[in-house]
């Protein structure tokens, strides 16, 4: 019969993935290798509250209803004590009022918007059971703003493009980032958004070039193909920078036929950035497991993500949302990429990371080709994590 | 009624004309298919509308139908200007036609090809029941000679079921005014007959029609009054005995006497 | 049974003829054969099957029975392949290309056979002037009487050596048809055989060698047109 | 065959677990939104390529009158209905000048520039994201509540899906019923006359410009209920993805083909059989699931080109008849 | 700041391009009556066999080349597999569009989600009137034009090409004149995909290849062939530079986010004026 209270949990700790297209999207692949990792260490060292944890994966396909089914069907269902993944705000923003209803813990793996963490900050109560081990959009901004003066002083930066992706996530990319530039003495004559099915960059490129910048920075997670391609192909006179979500991926290289050289982007993680002492091991563990190094916020703070909720698991003896979101929002957790600690109730952006020197930090790498004609992808900012120093395209 | 009835250009109108035209003009690009045509048709005759092919017979009766509005010109139909007035409202005020090439809706038996022409113009619509609409539909196919194709679909039918297809279809509006092109192409010289008697018959129940064809056998028999044009203008007009004894007619149309 | 000196120039035969629409059988059993120089005309009241048997004969159905065209069964021939051997086929609905021009129709005519296109162009145009005059207008701008006129010179434009005709009087003014029948008498000159399927007895009479009449999908009477004429079935049929 | 059908709608709640409901509800709006381009393009044959609009157009007026300005559920859904009408009208009117394919284009590409258009404005229409779901159209009462709970519905998750899933049944029979009397009637015979051939029709004394206008509108008016009525509930929400983009527009003509154009119970019936298979296949194969299930509706529409009810029927009755004929053999 | 050059060398490029897909599509579209969606599939499988054949390690000419063929061939399968046997024009667009996704898809499943970058057929630049141009751009110009002048003089000057245009309009009154129609349309069809094969290469080594490339040309194709009036392949190319010159256009001069939608709006409002495209022809009913 229907309506039978089926979340029974009582089969070990359980825990649902909601990755996009696991098995051939990079993000979805990362996802599932992070939690599938983290889940295997943690059952190594005896599992938890003395049982194995299961691990469910599910492809939402990014899309909103596939989304809210596979979630359903992991909370109602499988009765699984906590959900991780989604990499796309739109879908993670829909999710929301189904987290509240169910009230199971979900940890973001990799959607980046600050709106997410907007509910939690417009009623607490309802939504507290969202947490974000990377922070969001604005402070990725605060970031490539950074770096950008870096640049301004390194390379005269002195004339700065903007161009963003039609997506909810690049919102603070449009807004923030101009003054953010000006405040440096960076002149910004362009600022644009563009749709997110854009595959001919050549007038927009062409809009830059007679804008005279040197450089643009781009936000985007769907268009780098093109972008990168035609950038290298109509050798620009501009350097390429921002948040440029596909070449974060250490694969990004080969995938794109060698177009991301030169280019750079900022990330919570890259694998030669010694962000703790622990960056280099997961990055080698995760390369001898998977044959790639692990990618952006979607390994990194996944894996992350999962160790830091069952250790607080472990010291409350529960997986019951009410005991665990209070102790996930006031525990401190040494990362892969350093210090975890959750920003409070009263924030402006709850259970998002907090960021700072001896907190999570972001870097700002460039893909450069090494001697033997391999991608790498080199920190170059900020100076005390940085591995080489930047190259300009040979082509200026 | 109006008084269009009563005034006219050169004087020959009839307060009984049915259909009047004048000085209609239909141009095509450079092409000029109908040129300066005036003539009108009396309630209860049955006129036939003859010339060479080309003549432009068959772009006055799309004039005239609503098909498409002449370049110049005025129609009036009992009294009434219809210049420009579509088809289908038309259609509503008794006037009608068939097509010289056929077009019955393939998707339909017989009987619902005749049926949807019954079928009210209007969105809501209690006031037609069913059953009456098919037992009239009915009536129209046994009066075409159509009773034994009755259910089957229209590319079943052999031509002369077509052409009676067509013409049911057109009764079916309940017309005052029939409009036929070309009724006879391809008719057995006893289908010719069969046609001609059920024209005769319509007219006896009150119904004006204009005829084309190009059978003088057939058609000169069946008419009260011919007109003929050529090049789009008229060239003659009047009793079938006098059209066949017309030079001109004869030097364009007939090709010699008859 | 022929006699066998008949079938050696017997350019068409059709023999035992059947063919259905699904359930309406449209021919039964028809005998049928063209010898070389002949005009035959088919006749026979609507929905007796003419257009059916020449539409067969042209390749275009399936059927039991046997075609023979120079030889060979039509079933085994496409039709591009009996237009090369010199059949042409000018159909009741006569099947043009409305969006081209009048001169572009004409000389797709010649379209498997282009040696003599020009001459054979201003052939047509010497025959129907209407044509010429509407050289450039585009097909479907035509009326009824110049498309079958164009029906006819497409026709001739192949320089066929064996002639079908569905109705080629349809919609035309005496005076055209009798330019027709003076074409016609041209072609026949040339030693085209003709089968002409015709609703006008007049007409058929007229051109005919030999005729056949159908009836309900069956060859009811055969015969000259002088054997015919006495002929009493065929007097109730012609009607006078 | 259909009864059964019924039947099994009706008691789905008891037969089927929670989970599975929920999705039938949302099945039975694909049904619906099936429903009404049948309506329109199975039985005129104006293909429309972009019915979405109207699902767009009734589910974001919906959400943003009662989001935005604090309007109720049900007047929400009226307005949002009235809305997708008027698309409809507008619609409609172009359709007079169109034929065939050049409609399909005008269709398809109004959903196109309306996502464009939700993208320039994400403060008002959401962009990309979509909007938040608007208040849903009813909450469980406590009495409502403690007689489910009784009969075996505990969670106040199983009690809102049993609820829903009777609210989008009846609005789903509703419509139906709705078109099946129309179709049925005069006005079904005009639609496909229109569809054979319009100037027979002109002949026939209707104006099938009227007709065709109140086509698109009537059309355009239960597609924009059912997207209203969609975003009220628990399973919809007001995003471009499930209720505009083009996606939309082609699987709702690609359920009513395949269910068979101008039945309006083909598509409604297979609108939700789509809905199941498609998330069987995603859930078991994951990233080849689509390419199979493209593959299943190509061979269904290949080899039953009528579409599965009619096919099948055709079908059925041809064993049938093969089986009189060996039962008596000689005839 | 607006850059006039810029927009119209862009255009230029741009529209030849857009013009090489629609002719594809209009051929089929006015001659066999079908409207083949799997034209953006055969799009995406002109770039990716360029694409993988240079992988192996020869020039992108013989991408080129081999992409003709697999063009070809996809549709020759394409059509005496499914097409041929299909009635109503409705399933025939049903069908392909399905065929287009499962080859979109299967993409998807081989190659993954990433674009892949096709490389140039002619490395290097120079600069015209001041403004530089990629010789791989230029060489896209002048391929197009030479695949349309090519087919145009074929269409329009040859008999074949008037048996296409002649099959379109009356199968019955091709065959009656001796055109075999079945081998017409099948020619049809394959010199479609030749050119949207070839097409997909140049999109390819212009902007980059991914399986999901074949959907903006494809909804282009269609506006474009509805635009310039079904079956004239001279309105499909003023249409294609029209609605190029609109894209480029909107991008550099008034902003990116329209730049998919002014070319719609203006295709709305055209066809609400000229039912029937620029050079249209009534459809037969
Ligand atoms: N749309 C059009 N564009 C150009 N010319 C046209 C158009 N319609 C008709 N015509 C021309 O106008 C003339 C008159 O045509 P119409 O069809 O009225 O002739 P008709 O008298 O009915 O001849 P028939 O007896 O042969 O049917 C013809 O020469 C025809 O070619
Ligand atoms: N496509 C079809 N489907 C079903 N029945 C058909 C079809 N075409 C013709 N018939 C039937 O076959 C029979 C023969 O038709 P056909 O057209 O050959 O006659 P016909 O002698 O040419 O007549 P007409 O003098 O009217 O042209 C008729 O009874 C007709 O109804
Ligand atoms: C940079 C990306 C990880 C952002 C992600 N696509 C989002 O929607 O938030
Ligand atoms: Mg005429
Ligand atoms: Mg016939």
């Amino acid at each position: 019969l229907g309506g039978t209270d089926s979340s029974g949990g009582s089969d070990g700790v359980q825990i649902g993935l909601l990755a996009f297209e696991p098995g051939s999207a990079p993000q979805g692949t990362a996802q599932k290798q992070a939690a599938q990792m983290a889940v295997d260490e943690l059952n190594d060292d005896g599992g938890l509250l003395g049982e194995d944890i299961q691990l469910h994966v599910a492809n939402y396909q990014g899309d909103t209803t596939t989304a809210e089914n596979r979630y359903l069907e992991f909370v109602v269902e499988d009765g699984v004590d906590m959900t991780a993944g989604v990499f796309r705000t739109e879908v993670m923003l829909d999710l929301m009022d189904n987290i509240a209803e169910h009230q199971v813990v979900h940890i973001s793996g990799g959607n980046t918007s600050p709106e997410v963490s907007q509910f939690l900050a417009d009623d607490y109560d309802q939504y507290k059971y969202h947490f974000r081990p990377y922070g969001n959009a604005v402070i990725w901004v605060e970031s490539v703003a950074e770096f950008a003066g870096y640049m301004h002083e390194e390379e005269g930066w002195d004339t700065v493009g903007i161009l963003n992706e039609e997506f909810e996530w690049t919102q603070p990319f449009s807004d923030d980032l101009p003054g953010l530039l000006e405040d440096q003495g960076i002149d910004v004559p362009y600022n644009e958004r563009y749709p997110g099915d854009t595959d001919n960059f050549t007038p927009l490129f062409d809009s830059l070039e007679s804008e005279g910048v040197d450089a643009v920075l781009m936000s985007m997670a769907h268009t780098a193909g093109p972008a990168q391609i035609q950038w290298r192909d109509e050798e620009r006179d501009f350097a390429i920078a921002g948040l440029i979500s596909q070449i974060n991926d250490p694969g990004a290289h080969e995938a794109f036929d060698g177009a991301t050289e030169f280019a750079m982007s900022n990330t919570p993680g890259v694998h030669k950035a010694e962000l703790s002492d622990q960056t280099t091991s997961f990055a080698e563990d995760y390369y001898d497991e998977y044959g790639v190094y692990p990618n952006d916020a979607f390994a990194y703070a996944t894996y992350d993500g999962i160790k830091m909720w069952a250790e607080v698991v472990a010291q409350e003896e529960t997986t019951d949302s009410e005991t665990i979101v209070p102790a996930l929002a006031s525990h401190t957790y040494e990362g892969t990429r350093g210090t975890i600690e959750f920003n409070g109730e009263d924030s402006e952006f709850p259970h998002d990371a907090v960021f700072g020197e001896d907190r999570l930090r972001r870097v700002n790498f460039q893909w450069q080709v090494d001697d033997d004609g391999e991608g790498v992808q080199e920190v170059i900012y900020p100076d005390d994590l940085a591995t080489s120093d930047y190259q300009e395209p040979e082509w200026f | 009624m109006s008084s269009h009835a009563t005034q006219s250009v050169d004087g020959t109108a009839r307060t009984d004309d049915v259909l009047r035209l004048e000085n209609v003009t239909k141009r095509f690009g450079g092409v000029v298919a109908v040129d300066d045509l005036s003539f009108s048709v009396h309630d209860g005759e049955i006129l036939g509308f003859i010339g060479p092919n080309g003549a432009g017979k068959s772009t006055t009766f799309n004039c005239v139908s609503g098909a498409f509005p002449p370049t110049d010109g005025t129609v009036y139909y009992q009294g009434e200007d219809i210049t420009g007035v579509p088809q289908y409202a038309l259609v509503e005020r008794g006037l009608a036609r068939t097509y010289q090439t056929f077009r019955p809706l393939e998707d339909r038996t017989v009987l619902e090809n005749v049926s949807l022409s019954m079928v009210p113009n209007k969105l809501f619509s209690f006031s037609e029941f069913r059953t009456d609409v098919e037992d009239r539909a009915r009536e129209i196919c046994q009066q075409v000679g159509l009773t034994e194709y009755m259910h089957q679909m229209p590319d079943e039918l052999p031509h002369a079921g077509l052409l009676r297809l067509e013409v049911g279809r057109a009764l079916g509006t309940e017309p005052d005014l029939l409009l036929v092109d070309e009724p006879f192409a391809g008719l057995t010289p006893e289908e010719v007959d069969r046609t001609a008697t059920l024209f005769r018959s319509l007219r006896e129940d009150g119904m004006t029609l204009i005829v084309i064809d190009h059978n003088m056998h057939g058609l000169l028999d069946l008419v009260d009054r011919v007109v003929v044009i050529s090049f789009g203008e008229k060239i003659a007009e009047g009793t079938p005995d006098e059209i066949r004894n017309d030079p001109t007619v004869q030097e364009a149309y007939l090709g010699g006497e008859l | 049974m022929s006699a066998p000196e008949l079938q050696a120039d017997t350019v068409l035969s059709v023999e035992d003829l059947s063919v259905s629409y699904g359930k309406v059988q449209a021919l039964e059993d028809v005998d049928i054969d063209v010898r070389s120089g002949e005009t035959v005309a088919v006749i026979g009241p609507n929905g007796a099957g003419k257009s059916t048997l020449v539409d067969t004969i042209g390749g275009f159905h399936e059927y039991d029975g046997s075609v023979r065209f120079n030889g060979t069964e039509v079933a085994d021939t496409s039709t591009p392949e009996l237009i090369e051997n010199g059949l042409f086929y000018c159909t009741e609905r006569r099947d043009l290309f409305d969006f081209m021009s009048v001169e572009q129709n004409l000389r797709l005519g010649s379209y498997l056979n282009g040696e003599g296109e020009e001459k054979r162009l201003e052939e047509v145009f010497d025959l129907f002037p209407r044509l010429e005059e509407r050289r450039s207008q585009e097909t479907q701008s035509l009326s009824g009487g110049e498309k079958q006129m164009l029906s006819l010179g497409r026709g001739l434009m192949s320089d066929p050596e064996f002639l079908i005709l569905d109705e080629p009087s349809i919609g035309l003014a005496p005076v055209i048809l009798q330019d027709i029948s003076e074409a016609l008498e041209s072609i026949q000159e040339l030693s085209v055989e003709i089968l002409i399927c015709e609703q006008n007895i007049t007409f058929a009479l007229e051109h005919a060698d030999r005729l056949y009449l159908l009836e309900n999908g069956s060859v009811r009477r055969s015969g000259t047109p002088d054997s015919l004429e006495s002929d009493k079935f065929v007097e109730t049929y012609i009607g006078g | 065959m259909g009864i059964i059908c019924l039947g099994g709608l009706a008691f789905a709640p008891f037969l089927l677990d929670v989970l599975t409901l929920r999705q039938l509800t949302g099945a039975l709006f694909l049904g619906m939104f099936a429903m009404s381009w049948d309506y329109v393009s199975g039985y005129t044959g104006q293909l429309s390529f972009g019915h979405s609009m109207f699902f767009a157009a009734g589910g974001y007026t919906a959400a943003i009158a009662n989001l935005q300005h604090g309007v109720t559920p049900a007047l929400a859904i009226g307005m949002g209905t009235a809305v997708a009408a008027l698309f409809g009208i507008v619609v409609g009117f172009p359709a007079l000048r169109l034929r065939g394919p050049y409609l399909a284009l005008i269709t398809l590409i109004i959903p196109l520039i309306l996502v464009q258009i939700t993208n320039i404005f994400p403060d008002v229409l959401g962009g990309e994201a979509g909007l938040r779901s608007p208040e849903n159209l009813i909450s469980v009462g406590d009495t409502a509540a403690s007689i489910l709970t009784m009969i075996g519905f505990r969670r106040p998750f199983d009690q809102e899906v049993f609820v829903y899933f009777y609210i989008s049944l009846m609005l789903f029979l509703g419509i139906y019923a709705l078109f099946y009397v129309f179709t049925r009637s005069y006005v079904g015979d005009i639609f496909t006359a229109i569809r054979e051939d319009e100037d027979a029709v002109l002949a026939s004394g209707i104006n099938p410009a009227k007709f065709k206008v109140f086509a698109f509108t009537m059309s355009g008016a239960v597609g924009g209920f059912a997207g209203a009525a969609f975003v009220h509930t628990p399973v919809g929400s007001p995003s471009p993805g499930s209720l505009l983009l083009v996606v939309v527009s082609i699987e709702v003509v690609l359920i009513s083909i395949l269910g068979g154009m101008g039945t309006i119970t083909g598509p409604a019936a297979v609108g939700i059989v789509y809905y199941f298979v498609r998330d069987i296949l995603q859930t078991t194969f994951s990233h080849v699931s689509m390419v199979l299930f493209f593959t299943l509706a190509l061979l269904v529409l290949f080899f039953l080109p009528k579409g599965i009810i009619p096919g099948l029927s055709d079908l059925s009755r041809k064993i049938l008849e093969l089986r009189d004929r060996r039962a008596n053999p000689t005839t | 700041m607006v850059d006039f050059v810029g927009i119209a060398a862009n255009t230029l490029i741009l529209g030849s391009l857009y013009a090489l897909i629609a002719i594809g599509f209009t051929l089929v579209f006015g001659v066999a009556g079908q409207a083949n969606l799997a034209h953006g599939g055969t799009i995406t499988i002109g770039a990716f066999t360029a694409w993988y054949v240079s992988g192996l390690g020869y020039s992108v000419w013989i991408g080129l080349l081999a992409a003709t063929v697999t063009g070809a061939l996809f549709h020759i399968v394409l059509h005496s597999l499914l097409v041929k046997h299909t009635e109503d024009p409705v399933n025939v667009l049903i069908i392909t569009l399905l065929s287009w996704l499962i080859i979109e898809y299967s993409f998807r499943a081989m190659v993954g989600t990433s674009p892949r970058s096709v490389p140039s057929m002619l490395e290097g630049s120079t600069s015209i009137g001041g403004v530089s141009f990629l010789y791989n751009n230029l060489l896209i110009f002048v391929v197009s034009w030479l695949f349309i002048i090519g087919l145009f003089v074929f269409i329009n000057h040859t008999k074949v090409g008037q048996a296409i245009i002649a099959t379109g309009m009356n199968e019955k009154g091709a065959a009656l004149v001796g055109i075999d129609t079945d081998k017409i349309t099948l020619m049809v069809w394959a010199l479609a995909g030749i050119l949207a094969g070839s097409a997909g290469v140049l999109y390819g080594t212009f902007r980059a290849a991914s399986y999901d490339m074949g959907m903006t040309p494809l909804v282009l194709a269609f506006a474009i062939v509805i635009l310039g009036g079904i079956g004239s392949i001279r309105g499909s190319i003023l249409a294609a530079y029209i609605i190029g010159f609109l894209e480029v256009f909107t991008t550099s001069a008034i902003s990116p986010r329209l730049s998919g939608m002014t070319a719609l709006i203006l295709i709305i409002l055209v066809l609400l004026y000229k039912p029937t495209g620029l050079y249209g022809r009534e459809l037969p009913t």
